[in-house]
């Protein structure tokens, strides 16, 4: 028999329709270590068909990634997002918060008005202030949806991304064409 | 050259704009983009531009303007170097490859995103969830100065209304003329009509008495018995007994 | 670390919209012993906040039955009383008893249902017997909940008709206006 306290933590996020934090959970279940509850569900679950997963704050269960193969439904998802999309995207997350200009002067194209729709509507990007420039540009940022989506638990975890920071490659062209100026006497 | 050939058949609408065909020409080239040959690439672009053109392609002003410009990227590399020349054909060129390096970064951030455990696509939630209840519980916020107003407003709104006008000296018209005929029986020159007031009254009885000898004058001057003359709007007005 | 076909099983149980009979999982899982995967799988969750049921022949995931008050959260919301109500309780507590053609005759506009019902769940009053006229309609009374939210011992503590018209609640808000106007000029 498992731990009542436990075992309540369990039965709120199993029952709950979307991810949970810490502060969410302790509403239902009261006083309590919910993160000592949670640390041992996700252990209890280590190697199960489904078990708990952490993105950023939130906690939720979902099923191991090597099963994916008996679940999936809908092999074409992937392909009804853009080029465009899943550039802008890319875009969006490495240099959030990134205005729309920013998204251009990269692709090298103008954006079509729907592309940043599509990523408002999947709720994964959302608009974040604007920036303190001329014009005053609207920015967009991702969202917790797009960690979640993408099983990030946090920006950090994107992709190689400290590669690229490293590498100057989320700079913009000016800085890195400085810093290539500066030093690129001794590369060749 | 001539081997890059099938890289031309790709129709037009298959390129997001130069930048796009830039970068896959340089994949072409199958080197890392730090190495990569510009001027290699600018001759590619522009064998493509003028295929493009021999086909009666209708090319958008954005791959004409990057055709121009790397056309004259392409003859100052090629030229000899002026050292004061401006802008610096390697600068330009540079500038290029860095942008190049960075579409390709994104691009490929981008597939090793899409790649990723996704919900919905390799990892699923719970497929029928009780879900979780807040049971709403209304705590009425009123106090007792809420309740009294409340009966209070009622009371006022639907209870027959009174009105009581406190009694306030006044100086009738009548009076007014009374005075006023009496004292002009005693003058004949322009007198003010604040000459025609009480004089030790309460303030509030001299501006009704102020209202009432006014009107008086009017009245008498109507019937012919005085004459009223004002200087300029505003100014003190002046009464005369005719004679 | 769990039998292969088990975890499959388990997955798609848990990701399924709706309870699964063995031919709909097997569907999914392939070929296997699923009744002893769902005997597996019901052991092991047994005592847990969550577990899997049989209903009929259907199989599904639940939470535990002895956890269902964890799943439900109550929540005080502060609201402002309407208008409507705050007039009617007044007139209750003013009049009482009170039926409703009492009330709508002194506030001089009809009341709706959900005005009496609002201070019924509040608990601030209470039916109190019928009115021996024709019709029989029902009256209403304050409660002792009313008289300790209002902090008053007695209904007689609440100011009377004088005292109101003293205070200045009696006029309207015109007149009241202007007598403040008028007290501020005499005080110069």
């Amino acid at each position: 028999m498992t731990d009542p306290f436990v075992r309540a933590v369990e039965a709120v996020l199993f029952a709950s329709e979307t991810p949970m934090t810490v502060p969410m959970i302790a509403a239902y279940v009261g006083d309590g270590d919910v993160r000592a509850a949670l640390a041992t569900i996700e252990a209890d679950h280590a190697g199960r068909g489904f078990g708990l997963v952490r993105r950023g704050e939130h906690w939720h269960f979902e099923t191991a990634p090597d099963l994916a193969h008996f679940l999936r439904r809908d092999r074409d998802e992937s392909r009804r997002l853009s080029r465009a999309a899943i550039e802008t995207l890319a875009i969006i997350a490495y240099h959030e918060p990134a205005t729309r200009a920013d998204i251009e002067s990269i692709r090298g194209v103008q954006i079509s008005k729907g592309t940043i729709d599509v990523l408002l509507a999947a709720g994964w990007v959302r608009p974040a202030g604007r920036r303190e420039v001329p014009g005053r540009p609207l920015q967009y940022t991702t969202t917790q949806a797009f960690l979640d989506h993408f099983g990030l638990n946090t920006r950090r975890d994107l992709p190689g991304i400290e590669d690229l920071r490293a590498a100057g490659l989320l700079d913009p062209i000016d800085d890195a064409f400085a810093s290539v100026l500066e030093s690129g006497d001794d590369s060749d | 050259m001539d081997g890059d050939a099938p890289v031309f058949t790709i129709e037009l609408d298959g390129w997001e704009g130069p930048l796009d065909l830039l970068l896959a020409l340089a994949r072409t080239q199958k080197v890392d983009l730090r190495r990569i040959s510009i001027l290699a690439l600018v001759e590619q672009y522009l064998r493509w531009i003028d295929r493009a053109a021999a086909l009666r392609l209708e090319l958008a002003a954005d791959w004409l303007v990057m055709a121009a410009w790397l056309a004259y990227l392409k003859s100052a590399l090629l030229l000899p170097r002026e050292p004061d020349m401006d802008p610096d054909p390697e600068e330009m060129a540079l500038r290029l490859q860095l942008r190049l390096e960075r579409l390709d970064a994104m691009r490929e951030a981008g597939a090793r995103l899409m790649a990723r455990d996704r919900i919905g696509r390799d990892v699923f939630l719970r497929g029928d969830p009780e879900g979780l209840n807040i049971v709403r519980k209304a705590r009425w916020d009123a106090g007792l100065y809420d309740l009294i107003e409340a009966y209070g407003r009622v009371s006022a709104r639907t209870r027959p209304v009174l009105h009581v006008v406190a009694t306030r000296p006044v100086m009738t018209l009548d009076v007014a003329i009374e005075r006023v005929e009496a004292m002009l029986g005693t003058r004949i020159d322009w007198t003010s009509i604040a000459a025609f007031l009480p004089a030790d009254a309460d303030e509030r009885y001299r501006r009704s008495a102020l209202a009432s000898t006014f009107l008086a004058t009017l009245e008498l001057a109507r019937q012919g018995r005085v004459a009223i003359r004002q200087d300029a709007p505003f100014g003190p007005i002046d009464v005369r007994r005719i004679a």
